[in-house]
């Protein structure tokens, strides 16, 4: 019935769903997780202007934040038989069976930006991107030397991701890990703004009218600090003076507020793995060995290296 | 029987008395928790205190559910008032920021005006399916609730557009005699509406066309006018919403912006009383609802309850208050309080009967 | 007084398509046109496997969306489903990595989605509260439990859930999962319920509407209490397959899947206010989504945001079509 | 009758809703074998004690014996089950399934646990056929007239055999050939021994078949009479609570004045609709009530409807006033003057939600347009005004519609019409469900109207009540005019229903 009805519409003119390889080209088929952030867009940007230049032919797919969404796209990208096949999965587990399929289709498959719990590993080739427990053990790493020589204890609020969500999960788990290195440091609140700046603010109103006494904010991103920068200034309290404020991503944004002094230290998360990605991707294809695990480069920055580099942030 | 007696059984009649009992519940719980929670104190000229927080915060949402009340009153539903939301919000915010002078007044209006334009075609569209082309609200809405988002993402090109304008900001933080604008806004908007519907016929109109539409419109009513109009109002109240929510943060998030209002507001609504049916609606009760909800928020992050169980707490409020709601509930517990009416002897009436 | 008997009615042709079926046919033709669309547009499109892998991907819904069109049937709504599906593989994963034995989980997991929809359905009945707000408030409490048992992933690694989730049912040189299977025993099991049985029956009765089904001596409580319970059985069973599915459980998986399930079940031309509808017709409208989902994928061109307006268009199409198709004939 | 015990007995029943004594300390008794009819007004609590009765409502007090054991139905499905099979008052059936499903639904006959659905449809056609009903089984309930839908209720209660058969006012919507049939039934049941508590407002039915009489007023029982010791004028009476004058007679002569009509106001000229009416021409004129007669389903109400613009007319014209006028929806109808009172009040008549109030200003209010409410002050004058004219009861604007009885309902939907002062009003089945008094005062109300100049369409079931008022007959048959007959002394019922039994034989069709 294929070969009938690919006959009959031989014609059509946009067929480019078709085997891949007609003209050499590599076909990289990638699922996103979603657009559910400035850090997801410019994610998603850097891969497709990395493809585009690299000339690999990209079928991008928006999983809408859902794993479903992404299992489907992948087993299209199979029945199309695309040349490599990436994703930023949505959650860490579940991937197994379809992982087989693509294996079982000889098609290699990259992670990127978050990883999968698999057991097997051979399921997947490589894996790029960002470690959060990393990003998060940074930033505490950052305020305990920061408070190295406090005396009394230092109050932390912490605003929490999307609950249950990876990025969530890990960086919280990072940050307390470090600061676990001195007992003077205490997180007296911690509550989920959901990554928006929005919800930064809100659940920062509250914060500030239920701890008199609070020194340093922990954002799980720069969203979520520049909402609750707004709500501590609403107090009549000076950010970055009297409440430290720490966070992660280093958005356009959330660089141009440390620069500023209203933030006081960002490790950086970055989205522009678009490049490095493509490397992998004609390494994979061409068969070649590549390592199993692809940081990106990244880096933290102070207010002064903020002032420094902020020129010329692309992002 | 004494007259405070009836006066009491006269209030706890009212629609809105158990509604507003669960709003003090909530408040109590949080005064408990910390005293300090329902001071109000002035500073720099601005009342500032966590009531305060609340009531703002809800100002959006408020505006949602009012036009959110009508849709259902008319027996519909709309699902695309966030998206709306995340329009008219990124398309305002859009606009300054390609201003040179982003705080110029004059810009600021135009960006309002160019917004709302925008809100209004978008509910144009609503109207234009559910009332012309007859498709069912809920399928009608959720098309654009979903094509929606992506517009707005596309007019963000997926970016946060932050601005730096204090005549917008002042939509969403600034005060106007000592009260936060946006409570302002929404009392002007919530009177808007009240006049609109219950100074005229208006209200009276929708409640026929959710009632029984076959009927209203064998009584010349114009239903299918009416049922475009609320689609229209919905998404206007979802515009205003939109400036304030972005105003809020200074920046328009395509993606985050309005997220799930749609949900808050049925709710906010159906608590406020009104069925989802359609028929009669209750403005102070759907103001009362988005109250509630918005403490409900609020007292998740008041309390530090953990993020993990914050939305057992939500379950556990929200059947609570549909619970002591429900007269059926209630006269399942008074039944057992009060004694069985007596009943009345006979009238002393001659009565016939015939032998069997 | 002479009686003058009414006109008999003419003997239908037997090709007559009665009345009600004509709008579910219609979708199905729209159905097969977008698809004639896809296979014209993309050549992969037009493997069999693709057909099957809307099955396989879709099946979990087709379940879950099978319990909502009961619910939507009698007028009712159930907002919980999104959360209890997630809250069953939750469940079940985290029951699974404690050592309990399969086939006690499944029983286990099988239990709690029902569970949830009888309590549900009590209090809609027994204390008059509209739906919306009470399976909201499931939908809540469902997703509170999935958090408060974990925030992070649970990897299910039993040898019985990975068997059941890596068998292929091959089918010529094509393959289905065994969940396509599950899907497709419900989907008949509802039908057949609903047209030949009481309880399916009392269904349209009560949607159709309650008051008089209450007069005509039907059992309306009991139906409205049993909706919800097999809304959350069918939900179960969609929880246990989105398991099989991604061999975890997450707690913020099927987030929104709730909207999901509604537009299918709507667009399978179920009305939303009760009373008339066909598990057909659902099937018909998980496909559609299905089918739009695939065809977006295919085109592999979109970014994030042209995917949703895209969506939103091509939904808006079809519905538009099955509109016109249905007042066309009327 | 023997010395026999009740079947049923109700002791001091008494039924409160807020604000209304429904009932108050109500006895009623009911025998095996007997027909025994439960009267009253509008309002007076016959269908509150029915439903006391098979538990839709709790009692405030009383006692309910069923063979002499207490019972508390808990609700319909129980009183059913213990014997008791009702039909409501309004057509309580369900519009989106068919007919076979409506008649058996709760109890198809089955086959290893699943419906059989050739058993029930066959079934279903012949019970059916034994009512003189031909239709299609399998449609939708929902595309039958009112009355079919009525036919179809009776058929499901008396298929039940239950031990005592309840009709609230069944026969409100037949014609005369229906409701003999239903009589003829009812005394065959009888026959059988099962008791029947039958609800009317027509008396001649009552003196036709009941063995025994209750009356009710204002919630409160007057008494029970056997009906050969009870005369028709003494019941009345006893229903009125008050000496009878000349109620219930109206001036056959000045009920249609032929100089009383003036120039044409409504013209159809082969108006007609595909699939509903075949094309006919019919003018109405100022100051003249013209009937339609036809036996159920003839096409009356779709004749109606099209004069209304309810249903967009696809081929004719219609001219009002002489010029053309294109009423495509109610709301061009209700611009050029044009009323329509819709037979059924449930569906396509009043809000249920909405107060009295709300219902009587609606039409008028929309009439102007949402921008202009009728002042409260205006509002309340009129609707006081009609609420005595009409005595609707309760006499609270306030009280929701759906909370009001079926008579009163009624009167309502009239009063929005009213209040609009059309030049044509269209009145179909106004009468239905309306008690003897005011059902004289409606047709006072028609007459009187007529007199000052307004034109009337009237179509009832009662050939009676329409040959009374109209000064022409349209007549019906299978959806097409076939007659138009002036209204002189020559005509009677006899020559209507010939007209209708065989239209080749009237000639008598005037312009
Ligand atoms: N659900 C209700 N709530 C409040 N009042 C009600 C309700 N049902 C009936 N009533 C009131 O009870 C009284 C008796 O009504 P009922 O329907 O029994 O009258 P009826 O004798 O059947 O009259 P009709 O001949 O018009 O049908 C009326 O005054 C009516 O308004
Ligand atoms: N015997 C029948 N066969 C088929 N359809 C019928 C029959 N009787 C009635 N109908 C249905 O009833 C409607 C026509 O009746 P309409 O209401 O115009 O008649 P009517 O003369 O007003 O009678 P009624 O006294 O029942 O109101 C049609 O929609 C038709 O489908
Ligand atoms: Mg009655
Ligand atoms: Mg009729």
């Amino acid at each position: 019935a294929g070969l009938l009805a690919g006959g009959l519409v031989g014609c059509g003119n946009s067929d480019t769903g078709g085997d891949a390889g007609d003209d050499g080209k590599i076909v990289l088929g990638f699922s996103q997780v979603g657009a559910e952030s400035g850090w997801r867009t410019a994610n998603s940007i850097s891969i497709k202007d990395a493809a585009g230049e690299a000339g690999i032919e990209l079928k991008f797919d928006d999983a809408q934040q859902k794993q479903e969404n992404q299992i489907k796209a992948i087993r299209n990208f199979i029945q199309q038989k695309v040349d490599v096949i990436a994703f930023s999965p949505v959650v860490e587990s579940g991937w197994d069976t379809v992982l087989k399929e693509a294996k079982d289709a000889d098609i290699p498959v990259i992670l990127t930006d978050r990883a999968v719990d698999s057991a097997d590993k051979s399921l997947y080739k490589t894996f790029i991107g960002s470690d959060f427990v990393k990003e998060g053990r940074l930033a505490g790493e950052w305020l305990v030397e920061q408070t190295a020589d406090a005396t009394g204890p230092v109050n932390i609020v912490e605003l929490q991701g999307t609950t249950g969500s990876a990025p969530a999960n890990d960086r919280k788990k990072g940050f307390a890990e470090a600061i676990a290195a001195n007992p003077n440091l205490k997180i007296v609140a911690s509550q989920s703004g959901d990554f928006t700046r929005a919800g930064g603010k809100q659940v920062m109103e509250q914060f500030l009218k239920a701890n008199p006494k609070i020194d340093v904010l922990f954002a799980h991103n720069d969203d979520m600090g520049l909402g609750a920068l707004e709500a501590i200034t609403a107090a009549g309290k000076v950010p970055g003076q009297d409440i430290k404020i720490i966070t992660i991503d280093a958005v356009k944004d959330g660089m141009q507020a440390l620069a500023d002094g209203k933030f006081n230290f960002i490790a950086e998360c970055s989205p522009l793995l678009g490049p490095q990605l493509m490397e992998l991707v004609k390494k994979v294809h061409a068969g070649e060995e590549v390592p199993a695990r692809v940081e990106t480069e990244e880096t933290t920055f102070t207010q002064e290296q903020a002032k420094a580099v902020l020129p010329n942030r692309k992002y | 029987m004494s007259t405070a007696r009836t006066r009491l059984t006269a209030a706890t009649g009212h629609r809105l008395f158990w509604p507003l009992v669960v709003l003090l519940v909530l408040l109590a719980a949080n005064t408990v928790y910390r005293p300090s929670f329902l001071s109000v104190e002035l500073k720099n000229g601005h009342l500032y205190g966590s009531l305060i927080d609340i009531v703002r915060l809800s100002a959006p949402l408020i505006l949602v559910a009012l036009g959110m009340s009508l849709v259902i009153a008319t027996g519909g539903i709309d699902l695309s008032v966030g998206s709306v939301v995340a329009v008219s919000g990124a398309v305002a915010c859009l606009y300054i920021s390609e201003q040179p002078d982003q705080n110029s007044i004059g810009g600021v209006l135009t960006a309002l005006a160019l917004a709302f334009g925008v809100a209004l075609l978008l509910g144009a569209w609503n109207g234009t399916l559910v009332a012309v082309i007859g498709i069912q609200p809920i399928i009608a809405t959720l098309i654009l609730m979903v094509a929606g988002r992506g517009l707005a993402q596309l007019i963000t090109s997926g970016q946060i557009i932050t601005i730096n304008s204090d005549p917008y900001k002042m939509i969403g933080v600034g005060h106007l005699f000592a009260l936060p604008f946006a409570i302002i806004i929404a009392l002007a908007v919530t009177l808007l509406v009240a006049v609109l519907t219950r100074r005229t016929a208006l209200g009276m109109i929708i409640e026929a066309v959710g009632g029984n539409a076959e009927a209203s419109r064998l009584a010349g009513v114009r239903s299918r006018r009416i049922t475009f109009l609320v689609y229209v109002v919905s998404a206007a109240c979802a515009a205003v919403a939109g400036f304030m929510m972005t105003a809020n943060v200074s920046s328009a998030d395509g993606n985050a912006a309005g997220l799930w209002v749609e949900l808050d507001a049925i709710l906010a609504v159906v608590i406020g009383g009104t069925s989802l049916a359609g028929g009669r609606f209750h403005l102070g009760g759907t103001i009362v609802g988005a109250l509630i909800i918005q403490t409900l928020t609020t007292s998740v992050y008041a309390m530090n309850i953990d993020p993990q169980t914050a939305l057992l707490f939500k379950a556990v409020v929200v059947i609570a208050v549909c619970l002591v709601q429900a007269p059926a509930f209630r006269a399942r517990f008074r039944r057992r309080r009060t004694p069985v009416v007596t009943p009345v002897a006979p009238a002393e009436k001659q009565k016939e009967q015939v032998p069997a | 007084m002479t009686t003058t008997p009414l006109a008999a009615p003419a003997a239908r042709a037997w090709w007559r398509l009665p009345q009600r079926h004509v709008p579910v046919l219609a979708t199905l033709a729209l159905l097969l046109v977008m698809y004639g669309v896809g296979v014209s547009q993309y050549r992969a499109f037009s493997n069999v496997q693709v057909v099957f892998n809307i099955f396989i991907d879709n099946g979990f819904l087709l379940v879950v969306a099978v319990g909502m069109t009961f619910v939507i049937l009698t007028g009712g709504i159930d907002l919980s489903v999104g959360s209890v599906v997630a809250m069953t593989a939750m469940v079940s994963a985290s029951l699974l990595r404690g050592g309990m034995p399969p086939a006690l989980v499944l029983v286990i997991a099988l239990l709690i989605g029902p569970t949830l929809g009888f309590a549900m359905g009590c209090v809609i009945h027994f204390f008059d509260i509209q739906p919306f707000i009470v399976t909201l408030a499931g939908m809540f409490f469902a997703r509170g439990m999935c958090t408060w048992i974990s925030s992070t992933s649970i990897p299910i690694t039993d040898g019985f859930w990975t068997g059941v989730a890596q068998e292929r049912i091959r089918i010529g040189e094509n393959f289905v999962s065994v969940s396509v299977l599950i899907a497709l025993a419900v989907v008949l099991v509802a039908a057949v319920t609903l047209a030949y049985t009481r309880l399916g029956r009392n269904v349209y009765a009560v949607g159709g509407n309650p008051q008089s089904a209450l007069l005509m001596g039907l059992p309306v409580g009991r139906t409205k209490i049993a909706v919800y319970t097999i809304s959350g059985l069918c939900s179960a069973i969609g929880g246990i397959m989105l398991s099989f599915y991604t061999l975890s459980g997450a707690p913020l998986i099927a987030v929104g899947m709730e909207l999901d399930v509604i537009a299918a079940v709507v667009i399978g031309g179920t009305l939303l206010t009760g009373g008339s509808g066909y598990v057909f017709g659902t099937v018909l409208g998980v496909l559609v989504l299905g089918v739009i989902q695939t065809l977006i994928t295919f085109d592999g061109t979109l970014s994030s945001w042209w995917t949703k307006i895209v969506i939103g268009g091509l939904l808006f199409v079809f519905i538009l079509l099955q509109r016109l198709v249905g007042i066309r004939t009327k | 009758m023997a010395q026999q015990k009740p079947v049923l007995t109700m002791t001091g029943i008494s039924k409160h809703f807020p604000g209304v004594r429904a009932l108050d300390g109500v006895d009623f008794r009911l025998f095996p074998g007997e027909v025994h009819a439960l009267m009253g007004e509008n309002g007076a609590g016959k269908s509150t004690l029915i439903k006391v009765l098979t538990g839709v409502y709790g009692t405030d007090a009383g006692v309910i014996t069923l063979d002499g054991a207490e019972v508390s139905f808990s609700g319909p499905m129980q009183a059913t089950a213990g014997g008791v099979s009702t039909v409501y008052q309004e057509v309580n059936l369900l519009p989106n399934l068919s007919v076979a499903e409506n008649i058996f639904i709760g109890r198809e006959p089955r086959r290893l646990g699943m419906v059989n659905w050739r058993e029930a449809r066959r079934r279903a056609t012949e019970l059916l056929a034994r009512i003189d009903l031909h239709i299609d089984v399998t449609e939708l309930l929902g595309s039958y007239s009112l009355a079919v839908q009525q036919m179809v209720a009776i058929a499901r209660a008396v298929d039940v055999r239950a031990r005592v058969l309840i009709l609230d006012e069944p026969t409100s919507s037949l014609d005369a050939d229906e409701v003999a049939q239903l009589l003829r039934i009812m005394r065959r049941l009888r026959d059988d021994g099962i008791a029947i508590l039958f609800v009317t407002h027509f008396l001649d039915q009552v003196y036709g078949i009941a063995d025994r009489i209750t009356v009710l007023r204002n919630g409160q029982l007057v008494g029970e009479y056997l009906t050969p010791e009870l005369p028709q004028l003494a019941l009345v009476e006893k229903m009125i609570g008050k000496e009878l004058d000349d109620l219930g007679r109206i001036d056959a002569a000045a009920g249609r004045d032929p100089e009383a009509v003036g120039a044409p106001l409504v013209t159809a000229d082969g108006l007609g609709r595909t699939g509903s009416v075949a094309p006919f021409s019919l003018t109405i004129r100022a100051g003249e009530v013209v009937g339609l007669a036809g036996l159920l389903g003839s096409g009356r109400t779709e004749v109606a409807r099209l004069f209304f613009g309810a249903d967009r007319a696809d081929r004719g014209r219609l001219t009002v006033e002489g010029e053309p006028a294109a009423i495509r929806n109610p709301v061009a109808a209700i611009d050029r003057n044009i009323a329509f009172c819709s037979e059924n009040r449930r569906t396509e008549g009043l809000v249920g939600d909405l107060s009295v109030r709300e219902n009587i200003i609606l039409a008028m209010q929309a009439a102007r347009g949402w921008l202009r409410p009728v002042p409260r002050r205006r509002q309340d004058e009129l609707v006081q005004r009609w609420i005595d004219a009409l005595s609707i009861r309760p006499a609270d604007p306030d009280m929701p519609v759906r909370n009001l009885s079926g008579g009163n309902q009624q009167k309502v939907l009239l009063a929005r019409w009213l209040i609009t002062e059309p030049r044509l009003l269209i009145l179909d089945e106004p009468t239905r469900g309306i008690d003897i008094g005011a059902k004289a005062e409606i047709q006072r109300l028609v007459v009187r109207l007529a007199d000052e100049g307004m034109a009337v369409l009237f179509i009832s079931a009662e050939l009676e009540e329409v040959l009374r008022l109209s000064h022409r007959v349209a007549v019906m048959r299978d959806r097409q005019m076939v007659a138009q007959l002036t209204n002189d002394d020559s005509l009677n019922a006899d020559r209507v229903m010939r007209a209708i039994a065989n239209s080749e034989q009237e000639g008598a069709v005037t312009p």
